[in-house]
C-alpha cells in the first residue's frame, strides 16, 4: 500500500497489548498530538515479536520500525521483555552490515499510563525517520541494476 | 610418529565403542578432501588430516544421536561440537571427541586466485605440501604457493587452534593465531558505507540460486527438515527469485544463529557462487560479544535464551 | 610500592595563607615517594570569585590550567586545596556539554582536550599510599594527642562531585590521624561550615560558626583540631581572638594534616612549619608527651602482668602433665583424666555468669 | 471467507476527523471483505444489532469492527458476533480512535491511516481460526502468604465463607507490624486489643491451617491448581508438644539476643516466645544466640521443659499444598535509615526509630510502657520528631511518601505527652498528609491541645553535646535556621517494599515496581488483583498504606479469590500456543525460555517433542518469537498473521 | 543459405562489438565473472565476456528461470455487486528471443535432456509445456568448446565431449586470437551473417584444438550397466546410507546441473493480488516428495540421493531410449561442499551390483 506521497513516510510499530498499547490508547484519550505515520501492530508481548518481524518490515519497504514494550521488571508476562531487549539489541548490529540506517529501529518502554511519553517517542522517531527521508529499497528483481555506469 | 598416525591409533582406540569415527579422506581432486566415516579399520586406510580438512564433521552429529560416535576435530569444529551440546543438541557423552593442532585449512578459491590466468583449479593435477609451501602439479608446471597465501580467511583469526573439549588430543597444542576476535573485518566492510552495502548485497543475492547449501553445511542449523525457508506455515518467503526474498533468508539464518554462531564459516564456504555470507553472521556475533562477552562454543547457555534483570552493558535510549 | 608521580597545582593560598600547607605537603609527598611534578605557570583555578558571577569564565581558567599540564605531559593532578579540587573538577564536567566547552573555548581560543582526573592530596594519601604505609613510616608517634578532623564543607561535598568517602560522616582523615598514632575523638561537627564564605560580606556570621566548631571541639577534650582546606584553616586559626571576643572561651592551635604527617615522620621542623600557626601548637605537643608518658606506664604495667599470668598458667600446665604421668602407664587413662579436668573448669565458668 | 466490516463514528469522535464513508469504501475492496459500511456507535444496541444483522443478511464468517482500543471493547464486540453465532475469535478491531482520530487533525492523513487499519485488521482476521476455551476443575482452597492484618482480614474473610485457607507466616508469630503498635490512630485504641483477637480467631478456625516460621519455597501450577511446597523452617522445639508455658525462656542463660520483635529495644533470650499474646504462642530458638548451637553445650531449655519438646536435631520440612488462589499479604520494612550519616547514622543511642518508640510506649514491651533514653535510662524532657527520614527522599532511591508516617509520628507526640506530662515534642516535617476520616482533625489536635511544635523543615543533622542531642534544621515558614535541643529523637523512618519481595514475585509469576512493591492488575480497576490469574494482593506489598486501608484491601482480596474459587470448573484462554509436532524439532528452546513452565518435553514415536500444558500457558508468545522454524505457534497471533499485517502494510 | 559448411571467423577483438549488437535486438546472455564465481548475466556494452574459466552455473535459467511467473491473478469488486469478487487472471507476458554466448558444450546437451521432458515425445506429444518451449525455441546456444578437461569431468562417459555439437547452434573453438564459429542451425547462420568465414589456417588451429581438448580426457568409465545395477539397488538401504553419509543434502547438484527440471509450483499472494509462480525444485530436498499428510515416501537423504543417481542413470534412460540424463560437466561434483562424486556412486553401483 503506498503512503501519502510526500507527507507520510512508512513507519511500523510493534506494540505490547498490555503497556504500549495502553500507553498509545492513553495518548489518544489525552488527545497528545502526534505524526500520522505509524501504523501499530498489536502483539500480546515484546518477547512475542520475532526480530525477523522488524526485518520484514525494513526489508519490505518501511522506513522506519519500532518496538515499544513494558518496561523491564513490569511485564505482564514477567519475563517477555527481558528476551526482547536482548534480541532487539542484538538485532542492531545486523542493520549496517546489510546497508540498512541503524537509526530507522528503535525500541523502548512505554508503561500504559505513560501517554505523554508516548507521545514524546513517536514524534521524536517519527522526526528522525523524516530526518533520514525515505529508505532506499532493496530490489525484488532477479538482477539489480548493474553497479557503476 | 607422525600427528596422522597418532590419529589413527586414536581412532582404532575409539572404533570398538562408537557406530563411526567422522574424520577426512580423499576427495574428488587433489585439492579437496571429503568427510569420511570410519565403520572400521579398513575405512582408515583413506584417512587423512590436515591442510585440506576443510569440513567441519560436526555438522553430521545431530542427525547420528543416539549412539555413541567418534568425530575427529579441528579447533573450530570443537567449538560447533561445544554449542550443540550446550544447546542440548546432541548429547556429549555420546560424542568421543578426538581432536589435533590445527594451523589452518586450505581456501580453493584462493588458490583460484592465484592460479588465475594459468589454469583454474580444477586442473590442478596433483597437490604435494611442503614444510609452509604447497607444490601443485599444473598443465603449466609445478607451482609453488605458501600456505599462508592460500589458507582460509578464520584461520587467520583463529583463537581456538586446539579442540578445548576433546576427550583425546594427539600432537603438541599449538599456539593460537590471535587471542581475541577484533572482528577487524566486519568494520572495515562496514565502512564501505549504506549505500554501497545495500547495493552489494543485491549484487551478491541475485547469484544465489536458492539451493540452500550455506543452510545445511551450518552444523547450528537446528531445524534441518523444517526450515521456514520453504514453509507455508509460518510462511516468511516466497519461492521466487527475488533478491529480496534471497537476502531475507540469508537474514533468518544469520538471526537464527546469533549468539549460536561459532564462525566456523561453513556457511560461505558451502555457497558454490561464493557469496560472502558468513559477513552477516560473524555482524551479529561482535555485537554478541560485545554486549555479554559470549563467544559461542564455549559450552554457556545461549545469550539470546537468558537474561539479566539489569543488563550492564546495554545502554538503551533514554528518548529525552 | 612504586613510586607515584603526578601534577601538581598548589593552588593561590599555598603561595600566601597557607605556606605550611604547601611546605609540609611536599616535604610528606617527598618522604612518602610522591613525586609533584608542579604544573608550569599554573593560574587561579578559577574559584572564587570567578565562579560566582561567571561559569564559563570559571571554567575558562581552569581549562587554563588542564591546557598548561597537557602541554607538559601531565595528566593526573592532584590539589591541597578543597575549593580549588572543586572548581577544578565542576569544570571538568561541564566541559563534557559541546555547547558550554565552546563557549570556554571562545576565551581560552585554543580547543581544549579535558581527559584528566584531578583529586585530593588527602585522597592520594588514604587511596594511593593507604594508612599502613603512612603507620610503617611513622618515627615520632603522636600518641597521646587528641585530636579533631574538620573536613569543612568541600572536602566530601558535592557528593556527585568530589566521590570521596561518606558525604556527612567522611572518616578517611580519621584513620589517617590514627595511623601517625594520635587519639581521635568522636566529632559531631566535622563537615560543618567554618563561615568562610561570608568571611569578607558579613564579620558577624563567620566568627559565630567558627565559634561553634572551636568550642565543640573542645568540648569533646581534642587538644587541637585539623584540618585539609587552607580557607578553614584560616578561619579557625586566625580568628580566635574574634571568637574569645564573642564569649566563646577556646584556644586550640588548627594544624593541616600535612604538618602532623611532617612532625609524625620527623621531618625537619621547617617542613613541619608549625611556626606559622597563629595559635601555638608546643602547649598541645608538651600535654601529648605527659599523656603519652602516663600511657606508656599504663602499658607497661599491663604488660608485666599479663606476663604474670602467663608464667602461672605455664606453671599449672606443667604440674598437670607431671599429675597425669603418675597416674599410671595406661595413656588412655591420662587423656581421660586432662579432658576431664577441662570440661570442669569450664562447667564452673558457666556458673558465674 | 466472508468479512465484513463496520467503521465506527463513535458520534463526532471518530468521523470528526476521519471520513468514515470513504473508510468503509475502501474496505470494500479488501480481500474476503463482501460487506462495509459505516455506522454512528458500534458499541451501542442499536449498533451492535446491525453488526448482528448484517451477519445474518450476508452470511459473515468474520467481522472488523474500526472504532476505539480492543482493550475497551474487544470483549463487548466478541459477545456480539457470538450471539450471531460467529466464534468469538472470528473477529478483530482497528483502532482509529485511540490511535487516529485523536491524535491528530488532518483529515486526508486521518483517513488514509484508518484505512490501513483496516486493511490490517481484514489481513489478520482472513488467517483468524475459530478457537474455543476449554474446562478444568477448581482446587477450592486459598493460600494467604503473610499474617499481618491484611492476611488476617483475608484468611478470615474467606474461611467465614466456607474456604479452606491455608496461611504461611515468615516470623515465628502473626500480627505483623500492626502487633508491634501500642496505639492507632486516629482513635487512640489499644493495637494489641483490637488486632489480638483476630489472631486468636485465626488460631481457632476450623477452616484456617497456618504455617508460622514458614517460607513460601516454590509455586507450580496455574490458577485453579496451584501446586504449592511450603517451607517450615526448624524452630527446634516441637510444637504439638510445646504449651507456651515460657519456662524455657526464663531460664535461657543466653540473655543478649537481639530481641526482633521489640526492634532490639531490649535484649532477649535465645530460646523465645515473641509476646505474650503471640499465635501460635509457641517457643522457638534462635539459633544464631543459642549456646547449644554456637558453643555446644548448655541444653538448659531441654531439661527444664516440661513436656520434653525441645528438639535440637530438628531440621526444615517441606509441606505440599495444593491451592486454587493465592492472596500475598507480605507487608512491608522499614527503610535502612543509618544511610543517613548526618543522623548519625545508628552511633547516637538516643536517636530512636518510629517503630523501636512503638515498643518503649507500650505496656507489654521491654521497658513496660516508660519512656526512658536508651544511653542512661532517664526519663526525656525533650522529645523531637523527625519526619520523612527515608521518605520522600530521590537521593537513597525512595522518592515516594510513605503515607502513614505522619499520623503515627501525630500519635506518637499525644502518647509522649500522656507518658510523660512535662515533655515538649517537637516535630519537623515536610508537609502533613492526613486524607483519612478524622486524619486532619488528630493533627491539628496534636498541635493545638497537646502542644506539640510542628517545624516545617527538614533537619539537616544531629550531634551530640553535653549529653544532649542538637536537632539542627531548617524553619521553611520563619525563613530561618532553628536547633533543638533534644534528650530523644525519634525518626519517622519510611516503609519499603519488604525483604525478598522480588523473589517471593518471581517464584508468584508477578510484576514489581522498580521499588519492589507488587503491580496490580489495573490501578484504577483491578486493584487486589495481579496480572496473573488467581493472585491476589492485600495491605503494604502492593503499597504502603494504613491499616483501615490494608484490611479493606485484605478483605476484598477475598471477596475477589472468593469469587474465583466459587465456580466448579474455570475456562481457560485459547489464545494460547500449540506445538505442530510436525513440525517440532525438539531442540527445546521454547522449553527454555517459557517463564511459565508451560512446555514440556513428550516422546513421539522415540522423538522429542515440545507440548504445551494449555491450563499453564498464559498466551506471551516467547515461544513462538524463540522457535527458529515456526513449529510453536500462539493462536491468535501466529507468525502468519502478523506477517499479513506488515505485509499490508509493507509489500511495495 | 549458400554456404551451408562454411565455417565463420571472429576475433576477440571484434567479439565485444559483436555481442554488442546483437544485444541491441536480444537479450545476450555471457558469462561473467563475479566475485569467485562465474555465472550468465544479460550482456551490455562494455562488458567482459569470461569465455576462459567455466562457469560454476549451467545456463539453463535463461530457457528455465529459477522462478517463472505463469500468471497474476487479481480478486476485484464487481461494481455492480460489491459483495461479489471477480477473479481476473492476466498471463505472464511473452519472453523477447535470446542468445547464449559462451555455453559449454555439455550445457547445450542438457537442454536435450529436458526436450522430451517438454516437449511432448516422452509422452507420445500430449503434454507441451508451452512456457518451457516458447523459450526454447527463441533460444540461440553459442557453445564455446573446452580447451581442456578438469579433474571433474566426464562428459565423454555419457556421450559428449569437449567440442560436442549436440544442441548447440553455433560451435565456437578458440584459435588464433579468435574463435572458429562452426553453423549448426538456420538461426546460427543468421546470427553469424556479418561475420567473415574462416581462414584454412584458422581451421587448422581449431581442428587441432579440438584434438588436444578431446585427449586431455581421461579414458571414459563404462558405465552402460548402470541402469540395471542402480534398479537391482533400489532397495540396499545399506549401499545407499553408504554414500550418502557426507551428503548434505542442499540442492547445489541440482540447481546448478544442466539436466536438472524440476520444479514446484506456488501461488505468491498478498490476498488481493498474487501470481502463480514456477520454481527450480530439487529431489534432494525433504520436501520434494512430503505429502500433505505429513508422509514422506523419501524420509532420508539416502532415499533422496538413490532417486537422484538413479533419475540420472537409470529411470530417466529407460523412458527416454537409453539417453542419460547427465551432462557430464561435472559441475555437481565441482561445487559439492562436501565432495559427493556422483561418478564414484554409479561406478561403486556398478560393481556392487556385479557382486550381489
Amino acid at each position: 500500500m503506498s503512503v501519502l506521497e510526500g507527507k507520510e513516510l512508512r513507519i511500523v510499530g510493534f506494540l505490547c497489548n498490555w503497556c504500549s498499547y495502553g500507553g498509545a490508547d492513553t495518548a489518544g484519550v489525552g488527545r497528545f498530538t502526534q505524526p500520522t505515520d505509524l501504523r501499530i501492530v498489536r502483539v500480546p508481548c515484546s518477547g512475542r515479536i520475532n526480530p525477523l518481524f522488524v526485518m520484514k518490515a525494513l526489508i519490505g519497504g518501511a522506513d522506519g520500525v519500532l518496538v515499544s514494550g513494558c518496561h523491564p521488571r513490569d511485564c505482564h508476562y514477567a519475563e517477555g521483555n527481558y528476551y526482547a531487549r536482548r534480541r532487539l539489541e542484538v538485532l542492531k548490529g545486523l542493520l549496517p552490515v546489510l546497508g540498512i540506517d541503524p537509526r530507522r529501529f528503535e525500541y523502548t518502554w512505554v508503561s500504559a499510563s505513560e501517554g505523554q511519553r508516548w507521545q514524546h517517542v513517536v514524534s521524536s522517531f517519527t522526526a528522525q525517520i523524516h530526518a533520514l527521508g525515505p529508505a532506499a529499497r532493496f530490489t525484488e528483481a532477479p538482477e539489480p541494476a548493474r553497479l557503476g555506469a | 610418529m607422525s600427528i596422522q598416525d597418532e590419529l589413527k591409533s586414536a581412532i582404532t582406540a575409539a572404533l570398538p565403542d562408537v557406530s563411526c569415527v567422522v574424520g577426512w579422506g580423499a576427495g574428488p581432486e587433489p585439492l579437496r578432501a571429503a568427510p569420511l566415516f570410519i565403520r572400521g579399520e579398513a575405512d582408515l586406510e583413506g584417512f587423512s588430516a590436515g591442510f585440506l580438512s576443510v569440513n567441519n564433521p560436526a555438522l553430521y552429529l545431530p542427525s547420528l544421536k543416539g549412539s555413541k560416535v567418534g568425530v575427529v576435530v579441528k579447533g573450530c569444529d570443537a567449538r560447533s561440537v561445544g554449542q550443540l551440546a550446550a544447546e542440548t543438541l546432541i548429547k556429549r557423552e555420546e560424542v568421543h571427541v578426538i581432536g589435533y593442532p590445527c594451523r589452518g585449512v586450505i581456501d580453493v578459491d584462493k588458490v583460484a586466485a592465484k592460479l588465475a590466468g594459468a589454469c583454474e583449479t580444477g586442473e590442478v593435477a596433483a597437490l604435494r605440501e611442503d614444510g609452509d609451501d604447497v607444490l601443485l602439479n599444473t598443465p603449466k608446471g609445478e607451482v609453488r604457493l605458501a600456505k599462508k597465501d592460500i589458507t582460509a580467511d578464520k584461520c587467520g583469526r583463529c583463537a581456538f587452534p586446539n579442540a578445548g573439549n576433546a576427550d583425546v588430543f594427539v600432537g603438541e597444542r599449538c599456539a593460537p593465531v590471535v587471542t581475541e576476535d577484533g572482528y577487524a573485518d566486519i568494520a572495515d566492510f562496514e565502512a564501505r558505507g549504506l549505500d554501497e552495502l545495500k547495493a552489494f548485497w543485491e549484487q551478491e543475492m541475485s547469484r544465489c540460486i536458492r539451493c540452500y547449501a550455506c543452510r545445511n553445511a551450518c552444523p547450528l542449523c537446528v531445524c534441518r527438515d523444517q526450515c521456514v525457508a520453504m514453509s507455508r506455515e509460518p510462511h516468511w518467503l516466497s519461492q521466487g527469485d527475488g533478491v529480496r526474498d534471497k537476502l531475507f533468508f540469508q537474514i533468518i539464518h544469520a538471526v537464527h544463529l546469533s549468539g549460536r554462531c561459532t564462525g566456523c564459516g561453513e556457511c560461505e564456504r558451502a555457497c558454490p557462487l561464493g557469496i560472502p555470507v558468513l559477513k552477516l553472521k560473524r555482524a551479529l556475533s561482535r555485537r554478541v560479544e560485545k554486549l555479554f562477552g559470549y563467544k559461542a562454543g564455549g559450552g554457556d547457555t545461549p545469550p539470546l535464551l537468558t537474561f539479566l534483570v539489569e543488563e550492564p552493558t546495554i545502554k538503551e535510549r533514554d528518548w529525552k | 610500592m612504586s613510586s607515584i608521580n603526578v601534577g601538581y597545582f598548589p593552588g593561590c593560598s599555598g603561595l600566601g595563607t597557607s605556606m605550611e600547607y604547601e611546605r609540609s605537603t611536599r616535604a610528606v609527598c617527598r618522604e612518602l615517594g610522591i613525586g609533584l611534578r608542579e604544573i608550569p605557570d599554573w593560574n587561579c583555578c578559577g574559584s572564587t570569585p570567578a565562579h560566582s558571577t561567571d561559569s564559563a569564565l570559571s571554567a575558562a581558567l581552569a581549562s587554563r590550567v588542564f591546557a598548561q599540564g597537557e602541554n607538559a605531559g601531565i595528566g593526573d593532578v592532584i590539589t591541597p586545596c578543597p575549593s580549588c579540587l572543586k572548581n577544578l573538577r565542576v569544570a571538568l564536567e561541564h566541559m563534557e556539554d559541546p555547547l558550554f566547552s565552546a563557549r570556554v573555548e571562545a576565551l581560552t581560543e585554543r580547543p581544549l582536550k579535558m581527559q584528566h582526573s584531578i583529586r585530593s592530596v588527602l585522597q592520594v594519601m588514604v587511596e594511593d599510599v593507604g594508612t599502613e604505609r603512612i603507620r610503617g613510616r611513622v618515627r615520632r608517634s603522636l600518641k597521646g594527642l587528641k585530636v579533631v578532623p574538620y573536613y569543612g564543607c568541600l572536602m566530601t561535598r558535592p557528593e556527585k562531585v568530589m566521590r570521596f568517602d561518606d558525604p556527612e560522616n567522611p572518616v578517611a582523615l580519621d584513620r589517617l590521624l590514627e595511623a601517625l598514632g594520635a587519639e581521635v575523638l568522636p566529632f559531631p561537627l566535622k563537615t560543618d561550615c567554618c563561615g568562610g564564605s561570608f568571611s569578607i560580606p558579613s564579620r558577624k556570621v563567620t566568627p559565630r560558626l567558627a565559634g561553634r566548631i572551636l568550642d565543640m571541639a573542645g568540648e569533646v577534650g581534642a587538644d587541637l583540631v585539623v584540618v585539609a582546606c587552607p580557607l578553614c584553616q584560616m578561619n579557625l586559626d586566625l580568628r580566635q581572638g574574634q571568637i574569645r571576643a564573642g564569649g566563646i572561651d577556646r584556644v586550640l592551635p588548627v594544624p593541616y594534616f600535612t604538618q602532623l604527617m611532617a612532625r609524625a615522620f620527623a621531618l625537619p621542623e621547617a617542613d613541619a612549619a608549625f611556626n606559622k600557626l597563629v595559635e601555638d601548637i608546643e602547649p598541645a605537643f608538651a600535654c601529648m608527651q605527659r599523656r603519652a608518658a602516663d600511657i606508656e606506664a599504663e602499658e607497661r604495667k599491663a604488660a608485666a602482668a599479663e606476663a604474670e599470668k602467663a608464667r602461672l598458667a605455664a606453671e599449672r600446665a606443667a604440674k598437670a602433665a607431671e599429675k597425669a604421668k603418675d597416674a599410671g602407664p595406661d595413656g588412655a587413662g591420662a587423656k581421660s583424666a586432662g579432658a576431664k579436668k577441662t570440661k570442669g573448669k569450664a562447667d564452673a565458668g558457666g556458673g558465674d555468669v | 471467507m466472508k468479512i465484513g466490516v463496520f467503521i465506527c463514528h463513535c458520534g463526532s469522535n471518530i468521523a470528526g476527523t476521519v471520513d468514515c464513508a470513504a473508510v468503509a469504501e475502501r474496505a470494500s475492496t479488501y480481500p474476503d471483505v463482501v460487506y462495509a459500511t459505516d455506522i454512528m456507535y458500534a458499541c451501542a444496541e442499536p449498533g451492535q444489532d446491525a453488526i448482528i444483522a448484517a451477519i445474518k443478511k450476508h452470511g459473515l464468517t468474520g467481522v472488523v469492527v474500526a472504532s476505539c482500543t480492543p482493550r475497551m471493547h474487544e470483549p463487548t464486540f466478541r459477545k456480539a458476533v457470538e450471539r450471531a453465532g460467529v466464534n468469538r475469535y472470528m473477529f478483530e478491531m482497528a483502532n482509529i480512535r485511540e490511535h487516529v482520530s485523536w491524535i491528530g487533525k488532518d483529515i486526508e492523513a486521518n483517513t488514509n491511516k484508518a484505512a490501513e487499519l483496516v486493511r490490517m485488521a481484514a489481513a489478520k482476521l482472513r488467517l483468524d481460526r475459530e478457537l474455543k476455551p476449554k474446562s478444568f476443575p477448581v482446587t477450592k482452597r486459598l493460600l494467604v502468604i503473610g499474617g499481618g492484618v491484611a492476611g488476617i482480614q483475608a484468611a478470615l474473610d474467606a474461611a467465614d465463607a466456607g474456604l479452606e485457607v491455608v496461611m504461611v507466616e515468615k516470623q515465628p508469630t502473626i500480627g505483623g507490624k500492626m502487633a508491634k503498635l501500642d496505639k492507632t490512630f486516629p482513635t487512640v485504641d489499644c493495637s494489641s486489643c483490637i488486632l489480638g483477637p483476630r489472631m486468636v480467631d485465626v488460631a481457632q478456625h476450623p477452616n484456617i491451617t497456618l504455617y508460622a516460621y514458614a517460607e513460601l519455597e516454590e509455586v507450580s501450577g496455574y490458577v485453579g491448581n496451584f501446586d504449592v511446597k511450603i517451607r517450615k523452617k526448624a524452630t527446634y522445639v516441637d510444637w504439638d508438644k510445646c504449651t507456651g508455658c515460657g519456662l524455657c525462656t526464663e531460664k535461657c542463660p543466653s540473655k543478649k539476643s537481639y530481641d526482633r520483635f521489640n526492634e532490639g529495644v531490649g535484649p532477649t533470650t535465645a530460646i523465645i516466645i515473641p509476646f505474650p499474646q503471640a499465635i501460635p504462642k509457641k517457643a522457638s530458638i534462635e539459633r544464631e544466640y543459642c549456646r547449644q548451637f554456637n558453643k555446644g553445650k548448655c541444653g538448659v531449655c531441654a531439661k527444664v521443659c516440661p513436656t520434653g519438646a525441645v528438639n535440637y536435631e530438628m531440621q526444615d520440612e517441606t509441606v505440599e499444598v495444593k491451592v486454587g488462589g493465592i492472596v500475598a499479604a507480605t507487608g512491608y520494612d522499614l527503610v535502612d535509615w543509618k544511610v543517613y550519616s548526618e543522623y548519625g547514622g545508628g552511633r547516637y543511642p538516643d536517636v530512636v526509630t518510629s517503630l523501636q518508640y512503638e515498643r518503649m510506649l507500650s505496656a507489654s514491651g521491654p521497658t513496660g510502657g516508660h519512656v526512658k533514653r536508651p544511653s542512661d535510662g532517664t526519663e526525656p524532657v525533650n522529645v523531637v520528631f523527625v519526619q520523612c527520614v527515608g521518605s520522600r527522599d530521590p537521593s537513597i532511591g525512595r522518592p515516594y511518601c510513605s503515607g502513614f508516617c505522619c499520623m503515627y509520628t501525630a500519635k506518637q507526640a499525644i502518647l509522649t505527652k500522656d507518658h510523660i506530662p512535662g515533655s515538649q515534642s517537637y516535630v519537623f516535617y515536610m508537609d502533613i498528609r492526613s486524607p483519612g476520616k478524622g486524619y486532619d482533625e488528630f493533627t491539628r489536635r496534636v498541635q493545638e491541645e497537646y502542644g506539640a511544635r510542628y517545624v516545617r523543615g527538614r533537619v539537616s543533622m544531629i550531634y551530640p553535646k553535653g549529653g544532649k542531642l542538637m536537632v539542627r534544621g531548617a524553619d521553611t515558614l520563619m525563613g530561618t535556621q532553628v536547633e533543638v535541643e533534644a534528650d530523644l529523637v525519634v525518626l519517622a523512618v519510611g516503609a519499603e517494599a519488604s525483604a525478598n519481595s522480588s523473589a517471593l514475585a518471581e517464584k508468584l509469576r508477578i510484576s514489581y515496581d522498580g521499588y519492589g512493591f507488587f503491580m496490580e492488575g489495573h490501578p484504577k480497576l483491578k486493584p487486589v488483583e495481579t496480572n496473573t490469574a488467581g493472585v491476589f494482593l492485600a495491605g503494604s506489598c502492593q503499597g504502603l498504606k494504613d491499616i483501615p486501608s490494608s484490611v479493606a484491601q485484605g478483605s476484598a482480596a477475598a471477596a475477589k479469590a472468593l469469587g474465583l474459587l466459587s465456580r466448579d470448573m474455570l475456562d481457560s484462554d485459547p489464545q494460547i500456543a500449540s506445538v505442530s509436532v510436525n513440525r517440532c524439532v525438539g531442540c527445546r528452546k521454547c522449553i527454555e525460555v517459557c517463564p511459565f513452565k508451560a512446555i514440556q518435553e513428550v516422546d513421539m514415536r522415540g522423538q522429542p517433542k515440545a507440548e504445551v500444558i494449555e491450563t499453564v500457558c498464559q498466551g506471551c508468545g516467547l515461544c513462538n518469537a524463540t522457535c527458529p522454524q515456526g513449529a510453536i505457534q500462539l493462536s491468535h497471533f501466529t507468525d502468519n498473521q502478523i506477517l499479513a499485517e506488515v505485509e499490508a502494510l509493507c509489500r511495495f | 543459405m549458400s554456404a551451408e559448411n562454411v565455417k565463420k571467423f571472429i576475433s576477440f577483438d571484434a567479439l565485444p562489438g559483436f555481442l554488442a549488437r546483437a544485444a541491441e535486438k536480444n537479450a545476450v546472455y555471457v558469462p561473467r565473472r563475479e566475485g569467485n564465481a562465474v555465472v550468465y548475466r544479460s550482456f551490455k556494452a562494455g562488458d567482459e565476456a569470461e569465455l576462459g574459466v567455466r562457469p560454476t552455473e549451467s545456463c539453463k535459467h535463461v530457457v528455465f528461470p529459477r522462478g517463472e511467473e505463469l500468471f497474476s491473478f487479481a480478486r476485484e469488486a464487481d461494481k455492480e455487486e460489491p459483495g461479489k469478487r471477480r477473479l481476473v487472471l492476466t498471463e505472464a507476458s511473452e519472453p523477447g528471443a535470446a542468445v547464449v554466448f559462451g555455453a559449454l558444450s555439455c550445457d547445450a546437451r542438457g537442454f536435450l535432456a529436458f526436450d522430451p521432458v517438454y516437449n511432448g515425445s516422452g509422452t507420445g506429444g500430449t503434454a507441451k509445456d508451452s512456457y518451457y518451449l516458447r523459450r526454447r525455441n527463441r533460444t540461440l546456444i553459442v557453445v564455446k568448446a573446452c580447451k581442456n578437461a578438469l579433474n571433474t569431468c566426464f562428459c565423454n562417459w555419457v556421450g559428449g565431449g569437449p567440442a560436442s555439437p549436440q544442441g548447440a547452434d553455433v560451435l565456437a573453438v578458440e584459435a588464433e586470437q579468435g574463435l572458429v564459429l562452426d553453423i549448426l542451425s538456420g538461426e546460427g547462420t543468421a546470427f553469424t551473417e556479418s561475420l567473415p568465414a574462416a581462414s584454412e589456417a584458422q581451421l587448422a588451429a581449431a581442428a587441432a584444438a579440438v584434438k588436444a581438448a578431446e585427449d586431455s580426457l581421461p579414458k571414459a568409465a563404462d558405465v552402460s550397466a548402470a541402469p540395471a545395477s542402480l534398479a537391482a539397488l533400489f532397495s540396499s538401504a545399506e549401499f545407499w546410507n553408504k554414500e550418502s553419509a557426507h551428503c548434505l543434502y542442499c540442492g547445489a547438484c541440482t540447481y546448478l546441473c544442466p539436466t536438472c527440471y524440476c520444479f514446484n509450483i506456488t501461488d505468491e499472494s498478498d490476498g488481493l493480488t498474487g501470481v502463480r509462480l514456477r520454481s527450480w525444485d530439487n529431489c534432494m530436498s525433504p520436501l520434494f516428495t512430503l505429502e500433505a499428510s505429513g508422509h514422506n515416501p523419501r524420509p532420508n537423504k539416502a532415499d533422496r540421493l538413490k532417486n537422484r543417481v538413479g533419475h540420472k542413470f537409470s529411470y530417466y534412460p529407460s523412458l527416454h531410449s537409453g539417453r542419460f540424463s547427465c551432462c557430464g560437466c561435472g559441475r555437481c561434483i565441482k561445487s559439492c561442499p562436501s565432495s559427493v562424486d556422483i561418478r564414484k556412486i554409479v561406478l561403486d553401483a556398478v560393481k556392487e551390483a556385479a557382486n550381489v
